[in-house]
C-alpha cells in the first residue's frame, strides 16, 4: 500500500483502535497496552510517510473521503504546515504511551485502564484530525472529539480534577459553540466549507460585516480552545490536577494544536491582507500575546507548584506562537510555527520529568524538591535540559524559535514585542534557577548527614524504565530539534509559508 | 449502593403481556426505520433508538435484572464497539480496493453490481454500524441512569 | 587569505565535552581515574589547539563548519589569530589549573567534586567554543555554555554566601545575554549575516541611531561578563567560589571571555572605522577608563585578599578594553597582548592565595605579615605576578603596558595615556604593600609554623610565575602571542 | 425598523437563547444550572444552523426518483438538507458533552455532597 491512504488511515487507526480497546479491556487488560502501543506506532509509520511523500512531491497531499470532490465532500489535505505537526503528535503520543504505562498502572486502579486507552487515543484520533483536516465543520467535530476525551480524562485525576474538568467544560463548550457560529457565518456567506474553496470565495466579501462577525467568533473559539490569556483561566487547574499519564499527553499537544487552527484558519481560509490591513486582528491578537506573556510569566513565578508553574508557561508559551503570527512577516511566522513544533516537546518533556518526580517524592511544592538530583540524577538532567530548552539556552531548541520570534517582531519594528519576549525570557531563567537550586544546592542544614561530606555512589533513578526513557527521548530531541531546526525551516516551514509573505 | 428499580418487580400481567406482544413488532419497526434509512427518511439513528426502546421497554415492564439477563452489559460493551468498528471497517475496505476511504464505489470488486448499487450497499452497511452503536449507548445510558452508574462510565464521545 | 578546512577545532571543543562525560560516568568511586579523565582532557584540548597554531601563523584560517542552524548561518568554527590567543591561553591554564584543582581539592575534602570537575571541562568547553567561534550564533552558543556551566561552581560552597553569589552571577549574565540576542538579531537584520569579518560587517549598513543601539546593547551584554564597572557586582561577590575555580573562571576563562566578545564585535563585526563614526564611541572610553580607576581604588580599600584581586581584575579586564577601543595598531597589540599574559599573571596571584589559604586558613590581607618566611616559594610567585601586573620588568605585564600607552600617546589621547599610567601606580600601591608586609614585617601573633603547600599546588604557580617572567624574554615563547598579536593587527589593515 | 426586527424574527429568538445559556453558564451558582445553560447556548447554536436550510415554499429534501428522473432537479424547491446534517453531528456531540458533563456532576456530587459552586470552592480550599 502506498502512502495515498494515509491520510485517512492516520485518523481512522486511533479510531479503531480506541474501541477495539474498550471492547478487548471487557475480556483481558493485557492486551489493551500492546493494542495502544500497535496503533500509535503505525500512526508514527503513517505521519513519517506521509511526511516523506510531501517532501517528495513538494506539493500538498489531498485526501477526498469517499472520492467525493472537494466542495461537497470532506477532504484531508497534507501539507508542509501540518505534516510537521503530526509527525510532532506522533511522536508525542507513542513515547507518553510507553510513559504512561506504568504511570498509569501507579496512579489507577486496574479496571479503568482500558477506559483510559480508550480516551487516549480518542484523543490522538482527535488531534490528528484537526491536525489534517482541510474542512471546518469537520475540524469542530473533531476538536470536539478532543475536547471530550480530555474532559473525562482530566476528571480522572487527583482532588478537585473532576470540578476542574466541568470548568474546562463550560469554557471549552463555549470555544466551541463559538468556533461553531462562526463557522456558520462563513457557510451561510458562502455555502462551503472546504478551508481552500473558502480561500477563494471569501475574498469578494471581505468587505461584509457578516463576515467580520464570523471572523470574530471564530478567533474567540480558537482562543479559547489554545488557551490564550484573557481566556486561559481553565487551564492551570485542569492540568495540574489531571493524571501524570493524561496530563503529558494532554498538555503538550491540546493547546499547540489549537495555536496551529488559528495559524491555518488565518492563512489557508482567510488571507494575510485580511488580517493584518483590512482588520487590524494581527495587532490586536499581538498585544494581547505580549500581555499574557508577561502575566504568565509572573504569575508562574509566583507558584510553588511545579505543575501550576509549568501550566502558566503553557499560557506564556502560546504568547510567543500568537506573537509570532501577529508580526504577519516571514521571520516571524517560522519563528512561531517552530515554537509550534518545540513547545510540544518541551513541555512533554517537563510534564513527563514532573510526573516522575511527582510519583517518587510525592509532592510537587517545588521548596521540597531539595537534593533530589541525589536520588534521581537522570530525572533531573532531563528537568535541567528542558528548562534551559525553555530558557532559551543554544543549542537547544527553545532559543532557534525565539530567535526568529525576535526576529520577526524586529521586522515589523515591533520593539514591545521584543521586549516582551526578552523579558520573559529572563523571566524564565528566574523560574528555572530558583528550582535548579533548590534541587541540586540547597542551603547546608536540609542536607542529610551521611551525604554531607561524601557524594553518594552515582546510581540509576529508582524509577521505571518505561517512564525514564520516553522522558530522556524527549529530552534528546530537545536538542536534535536544536540542531536541526534549519532543517525543519528549509524542509518544511518554509515551504508552509505563502508565498505573498 | 440503593438499586431504584432492581427491588420492585411490576407483577402486573396485563402490563407484561402487552409489551411481551408489543416488543416484536417495535424491534421490526425499527429494523424498518433502518433499512430504508440511506434511501428515504430514517436510519440507523432513528432505528437504533427504537430498537433500544424496546429493551427499555422490556426493562420497564419487567425487571432491570430481566433486561440485564437478556442483555448483558459486556454485550452493551461490545456492541458499541462492534458498531463503531463496522462504520469505520466499511470505509476501510474501500482502501483495500484501491479507492478512497469510505468510497464505497469500489466495492464492485466483490459485489456484482454496478457502482451506484454499490454506494447503496456500503451506505446500508454504515447505517448497520451506527444502528448497533446508537442502540447499545443508549441502552447503556439508561442502564446507568436507572443503577446509579454503577455499571462503570457511560461509553462517550460517539459519532453518527 | 588561505583558508584551510579542518575539523580541528571541533575536536577543541569536543576534548573537554567527552571530558566531562566521562568525569560524570565514572563519578566518587575512582576519584583516581576521575583526575586523569580531566587531566586527559585539558591535555587532548591544549594539544588540538596548539595544532593549529602553526597554520595561522602563517596568516591562514581554520575553518569548519557543521550542520546549518539558521539559513547561511551555519554551526561553525573560524580559527584566526585573535581567537587563537584566547584558545591557547585557555586551554594551557586549563592544563595548569586542573593539576592545582586536584592538589586543592584532595587537600580540602572537599564535596561534590565530580560536579566540580564536570563543570569545569564544561565550562573551558564554553572558553574554547567562544575563542574559536565563527559567527555571532555559534558564539552566543558557547557563551551560554560558558555561563551556566559556570553557574554550579560559583555556588560550589552552597551556603547562603554562595548562593546570593550565584543569583547575582545570574541574573547578571542572563540579563547580558538577553541584551547580546537582540543585537544579534539587529545586526542580522541589518547585514543580513552574522560571520566575523576583520573590519566589521555593519559598514554602510542601517541607521547611525540603531548601529548606537546595537552598540550600547553589546556592551551592556558582554561588558556583563567582563565585568565593566557598572555591571561588576556579580564578580567580587563570585570569589566566594573555590580559588582554582576563582584562578582559571574569574580570572581567565569567564571575564576574558567577555573581553574577548567585546573586542570581537568591536573589531569583528563593527570595525574600527565604523565605531569612529558613531559619537557613543567617546562616551564609551570614558565609562572603560572609570572603570580602570575607581576598580583599582576599590581595590585598595579591600582588605580580603580576593576581592582585592577581584577588582584587580575589574581594573585590567577594563585596560584590555580601552588599549581596543583606542582604535589604533599599537594600543590593540597592547590590549591583545594584555589578554594572555594578565591571565598568566592573575592566576598565578590567585594560586598565590589559594595556597596560602589552604595552608592556613587566611583570607585577608591584613593576617599575611610575615607569611613570605613561611611560604618563601609562594611569595616569591606572588611578587614576581605583582610586579608584572603593575607593569615592572623582568615581567611580562611591561610589555603589553609599554604597546597600551605608545597607542595612547600616538592617537594623540593623552588623558588615557595618563589612565594607563595612574592604574599601574594603583596598582603598585594595593599589591607591593602584600608582598613587603609578608617578607619584612613580623608577624604580631604567634603563629604554628607552616611550610610550604604541596607540591601538586606549588608546582602549578611556580610554573605561570615562571611564563610571566619568560615571556618578557621572548615574548613568542611556546604560544608565538605576539606574532599573534602582530597577526591580528596586520589583519585589521594597520600592518605595522 | 420594526420591518427589520421582524423579517430577522427567528435571528432574534436565537440571540435570545444565546445569551439566556450564556448568563446561566457565567453567573449561576449550581453547577447543574450551569450545565442548563451549556445546553441552551449549544441548542440555540443548532437551531440557528437548521434555519439557514429554510427557504419559504420549500419542502423536505426527498428527491422522488421513481419516474421522474428526466425532470431536472430545481433546488429551490427543496429546503437545502446540509445544515441538518451537519446539526445531526452537532446534536450528537451536545448529547456527548451532557453525558461527559452529568457524569462529572455525579462524582462532584459525591466528593463534595454539593453542586453550589462556592461551596465546592471552599471545600478545596480545605
Amino acid at each position: 500500500m502506498t502512502t495515498v491512504h494515509f491520510p485517512a488511515l492516520i485518523v481512522v487507526t486511533p479510531l479503531i483502535a480506541s474501541f477495539i480497546v474498550f471492547a478487548v479491556g471487557w475480556f483481558d487488560r493485557r492486551y489493551c497496552f500492546p493494542l495502544v502501543i500497535g496503533a500509535l506506532t503505525a500512526c508514527l509509520i503513517f505521519a513519517a510517510g506521509l511526511a516523506a511523500a510531501v517532501l517528495d512531491n513538494g506539493n500538498p497531499l489531498h485526501y477526498h473521503l469517499g472520492s467525493w470532490p472537494p466542495p461537497w465532500g470532506i477532504e484531508y489535505v497534507v501539507d508542509h504546515l501540518n505534516v510537521l505537526i503530526l509527525l510532532a503528535i506522533a511522536v508525542i503520543a507513542l513515547l507518553s504511551a510507553i510513559y504512561s504505562r506504568s504511570m498509569a498502572a501507579r496512579e489507577f486502579p486496574q479496571a479503568k485502564l482500558p477506559q483510559l486507552y480508550t480516551l487516549y487515543l480518542l484523543q490522538v484520533t482527535g488531534l490528528f484530525g484537526i491536525t489534517i483536516t482541510g474542512d471546518v465543520f469537520n475540524l469542530y467535530v473533531l476538536l470536539e472529539i478532543a475536547s471530550f476525551s480530555a474532559y473525562a480524562m482530566i476528571a480522572m485525576g487527583e482532588r478537585g480534577a473532576a470540578f476542574a474538568a466541568f470548568r474546562y467544560m463550560i469554557f471549552g463548550t463555549i470555544g466551541a459553540c463559538s468556533y461553531m457560529l462562526g463557522v456558520g457565518y462563513l457557510y451561510i456567506l458562502t455555502g462551503s466549507l472546504n478551508m481552500a474553496d473558502l480561500n477563494q470565495l471569501l475574498p469578494a466579501l471581505y468587505q461584509s460585516k457578516a463576515l467580520l462577525a464570523g471572523f470574530s467568533l471564530l478567533l474567540v473559539g480558537i482562543a479559547i480552545k489554545m488557551a490564550l490569556f484573557p481566556v486561559h483561566t481553565w487551564l492551570p487547574d485542569s492540568y495540574t490536577l489531571a493524571p501524570s499519564s493524561v496530563s503529558v499527553l494532554l498538555a503538550p499537544l491540546s493547546t499547540k494544536v489549537g495555536a496551529y487552527v488559528l495559524i491555518r484558519i488565518l492563512l489557508s481560509v482567510f488571507n494575510a491582507p485580511f488580517y493584518t490591513s483590512l482588520y487590524p486582528a494581527a495587532p490586536v491578537l499581538g498585544w494581547i500575546a505580549a500581555a499574557g506573556v508577561l502575566f504568565a510569566a509572573f504569575l508562574a513565578i509566583a507558584q510553588s507548584d511545579l505543575k501550576r508553574m509549568l501550566c502558566y508557561l503553557i499560557v506564556c508559551e502560546i504568547g510567543y506562537i500568537v506573537i509570532g503570527v501577529s508580526s504577519s512577516n516571514r521571520l516571524g511566522l517560522t519563528g512561531a510555527l517552530l515554537h509550534l513544533v518545540n513547545d510540544m516537546f518541551m513541555m512533554a518533556c517537563l510534564f513527563a520529568v514532573t510526573g516522575i518526580i511527582y510519583a517518587h517524592a510525592r509532592t510537587r511544592n517545588i521548596y521540597e524538591l531539595r537534593n533530589l538530583h541525589r536520588t534521581l540524577p537522570l530525572t533531573m538532567a532531563v528537568f535541567v535540559t528542558g528548562a534551559l530548552a525553555v530558557i532559551g539556552v543554544p543549542p537547544l531548541c527553545g532559543f532557534f524559535s525565539k530567535w526568529y520570534l525576535v526576529l520577526g517582531a524586529i521586522q515589523a519594528q515591533q520593539w514591545f514585542f521584543v521586549f516582551v519576549i526578552l523579558m520573559s525570557s529572563l523571566l524564565n531563567t528566574v523560574l528555572f534557577f530558583r528550582i535548579i537550586e533548590q534541587v541540586y544546592f540547597p542551603p547546608r542544614e536540609s542536607i542529610p548527614a551521611e551525604h554531607a561530606h561524601h557524594d553518594t555512589p552515582f546510581r540509576l533513578d529508582p524509577v521505571p524504565m518505561g517512564e525514564l526513557i520516553p522522558a530522556a527521548c524527549l529530552a534528546c530531541f530537545l536538542i536534535l530539534l536544536g540542531f536541526f531546526s534549519n532543517m525543519l525551516i528549509t524542509r518544511f516551514i518554509s515551504r508552509a509559508i505563502p508565498g505573498t509573505f | 449502593m440503593v438499586r431504584i428499580l432492581d427491588d420492585i418487580i411490576l407483577d402486573d400481567s396485563i402490563i407484561r403481556t402487552c409489551s411481551r406482544i408489543m416488543l416484536p413488532f417495535i424491534q421490526i419497526y425499527s429494523l424498518y426505520v433502518f433499512v430504508h434509512g440511506h434511501s428515504s427518511p430514517g436510519g440507523g439513528f432513528q432505528g437504533g433508538c427504537i430498537m433500544a426502546a424496546s429493551f427499555i421497554l422490556l426493562a420497564v415492564a419487567f425487571s432491570i435484572r430481566e433486561a440485564k439477563r437478556r442483555f448483558k452489559e459486556k454485550y452493551i460493551v461490545i456492541f458499541c464497539s462492534l458498531g463503531v468498528f463496522i462504520y469505520a471497517g466499511t470505509g476501510a475496505v474501500a482502501v483495500f480496493f484501491s479507492g478512497n476511504f469510505l468510497d464505497y464505489s469500489t466495492w464492485t470488486h466483490i459485489l456484482p453490481t454496478t457502482p451506484v448499487m454499490a454506494r447503496y450497499y456500503g451506505m446500508a452497511m454504515i447505517e448497520l454500524g451506527v444502528q448497533i452503536t446508537v442502540m447499545a449507548v443508549i441502552i447503556s445510558i439508561f442502564m446507568d441512569l436507572v443503577t446509579k452508574g454503577d455499571h462503570g462510565e457511560a461509553p462517550d464521545g460517539e459519532d453518527d | 587569505m588561505a583558508t584551510v578546512y579542518s575539523p580541528l577545532p571541533l575536536y577543541a571543543v569536543l576534548a573537554p565535552l567527552s571530558g566531562a562525560v566521562l568525569i560524570l560516568v565514572t563519578g566518587n568511586k575512582r576519584p583516581n581515574l576521575r583526575e586523569a579523565w580531566t587531566l586527559l582532557a585539558a591535555l587532548a584540548q591544549c594539544t588540538f589547539v596548539y595544532a593549529m597554531l602553526s597554520p595561522v601563523l602563517r596568516g591562514s584560517v581554520i575553518e569548519y563548519s557543521l550542520v546549518t542552524i539558521y539559513r547561511d548561518t551555519a554551526f561553525m568554527f573560524r580559527v584566526d589569530a585573535f581567537g587563537m590567543v584566547f584558545a591557547l591561553l585557555s586551554s594551557f591554564l586549563w592544563v595548569i589549573v586542573s593539576i592545582y584543582s586536584i592538589g586543592y581539592m584532595r587537600s580540602l575534602q572537599e564535596h561534590a567534586q565530580t560536579r566540580y570537575f564536570c563543570c569545569f571541562a564544561l565550562a573551558l568547553m564554553g572558553a574554547v567554543g567562544v575563542a574559536l567561534a565563527g559567527n555571532l550564533l555559534t558564539l552566543f552558543m558557547f557563551y551560554e555554555i560558558l555561563t551556566i556551566s559556570t553557574f554550579p561552581l560559583v555556588v560550589h560552597k552552597e551556603t547562603p554566601e554562595a548562593m546570593k553569589a550565584g543569583q547575582k552571577y545570574l541574573i547578571y549574565l542572563m540579563t547580558g545575554a538577553v541584551f547580546i540576542l537582540f543585537s544579534m538579531g539587529c545586526v542580522y537584520y541589518i547585514s543580513g549575516t552574522m560571520d566575523f569579518a576583520a573590519g566589521g560587517i555593519l559598514t554602510g549598513k542601517g541607521s547611525p541611531q540603531i548601529l548606537k543601539v546595537i552598540l550600547v546593547c553589546f556592551m551592556i551584554g558582554f561588558g556583563s561578563k567582563a565585568a565593566l564597572m557598572p555591571l561588576h557586582e556579580w564578580l567580587p561577590s563570585a570569589m566566594v567560589a573555590l580559588t582554582p575555580v576563582s584562578a582559571l573562571l574569574h580570572a581567565v576563562a569567564v571575564v576574558k571571555a567577555g573581553v574577548f566578545c567585546v573586542l570581537r564585535v568591536i573589531l569583528y563585526v563593527f570595525g574600527p572605522a565604523l565605531l569612529k563614526q558613531l559619537n557613543v564611541w567617546a562616551a564609551l572610553l570614558y565609562i572603560v577608563s572609570f572603570t580602570v580607576i575607581a576598580a583599582n581604588i576599590i581595590a585598595l580599600t579591600q582588605d580580603n585578599l580576593k576581592r582585592r584581586l577581584a577588582f584587580s581584575t575589574i581594573s585590567s579586564l577594563a585596560m584590555i578594553i580601552l588599549g581596543a577601543c583606542l582604535l589604533n595598531a599599537d594600543s590593540t597589540r597592547g590590549a591583545i597582548l594584555y589578554i594572555p599574559f594578565h591571565g598568566f599573571m592573575k592566576i598565578t596571584l590567585f594560586m598565590c592565595s589559594g595556597a596560602i589559604f589552604l595552608k592556613t586558613g587566611k583570607k585577608l590581607v591584613s593576617e599575611l605579615d610575615g607569611i613570605g618566611r613561611q611560604m618563601p616559594l609562594t611569595m616569591a610567585a606572588f611578587s614576581i605576578a605583582a610586579a608584572g601586573l603593575v607593569g615592572i620588568p623582568p615581567a611580562c605585564g611591561f610589555i603589553s603596558k609599554w604597546y597600551l600607552c605608545i597607542g595612547a600617546y600616538q592617537s594623540h589621547e593623552t588623558w588615557f595615556l595618563v589612565v594607563f599610567l595612574i592604574s599601574s601606580l594603583l596598582d603598585a600601591a594595593y599589591l607591593f604593600p602584600i608582598v613587603y608586609n609578608a617578607f619584612f614585617k613580623k608577624s604580631d601573633s604567634e603563629q604554628p609554623l607552616v611550610s610550604e603547600a604541596p607540591l601538586l599546588i606549588v608546582i602549578p604557580l611556580a610554573l605561570t610565575a615562571l611564563f610571566s617572567i619568560l615571556f618578557f624574554f621572548s615574548p613568542d615563547l611556546i604560544f608565538n602571542f605576539y606574532n599573534l598579536a602582530g597577526c591580528v593587527v596586520y589583519s585589521l589593515a594597520w600592518g605595522i | 425598523m420594526i420591518e427589520y426586527l421582524v423579517t430577522k424574527h427567528s435571528y432574534w429568538f436565537y440571540i435570545i437563547l444565546i445569551m439566556m445559556g450564556f448568563y446561566g453558564m457565567m453567573v449561576k451558582n449550581n453547577l447543574m444550572k450551569k450545565l442548563i445553560g451549556m445546553n441552551i447556548f449549544q441548542w440555540s447554536i443548532i437551531l440557528f444552523f437548521i434555519s439557514i436550510g429554510a427557504k419559504k415554499g420549500a419542502t423536505i429534501p426527498i428527491i422522488e426518483t421513481h419516474g421522474v428522473l428526466n425532470q431536472a432537479v430545481r433546488a429551490a424547491d427543496y429546503i437545502n438538507p446540509l445544515p441538518h446534517v451537519l446539526m445531526l453531528t452537532a446534536i450528537v456531540v451536545g448529547v456527548a458533552t451532557t453525558g461527559i458533563a452529568l457524569a462529572l456532576l455525579i462524582i462532584i456530587y459525591q466528593n463534595y455532597g454539593t453542586l453550589e459552586e462556592d461551596e465546592i470552592i471552599e471545600a478545596l480550599k480545605k
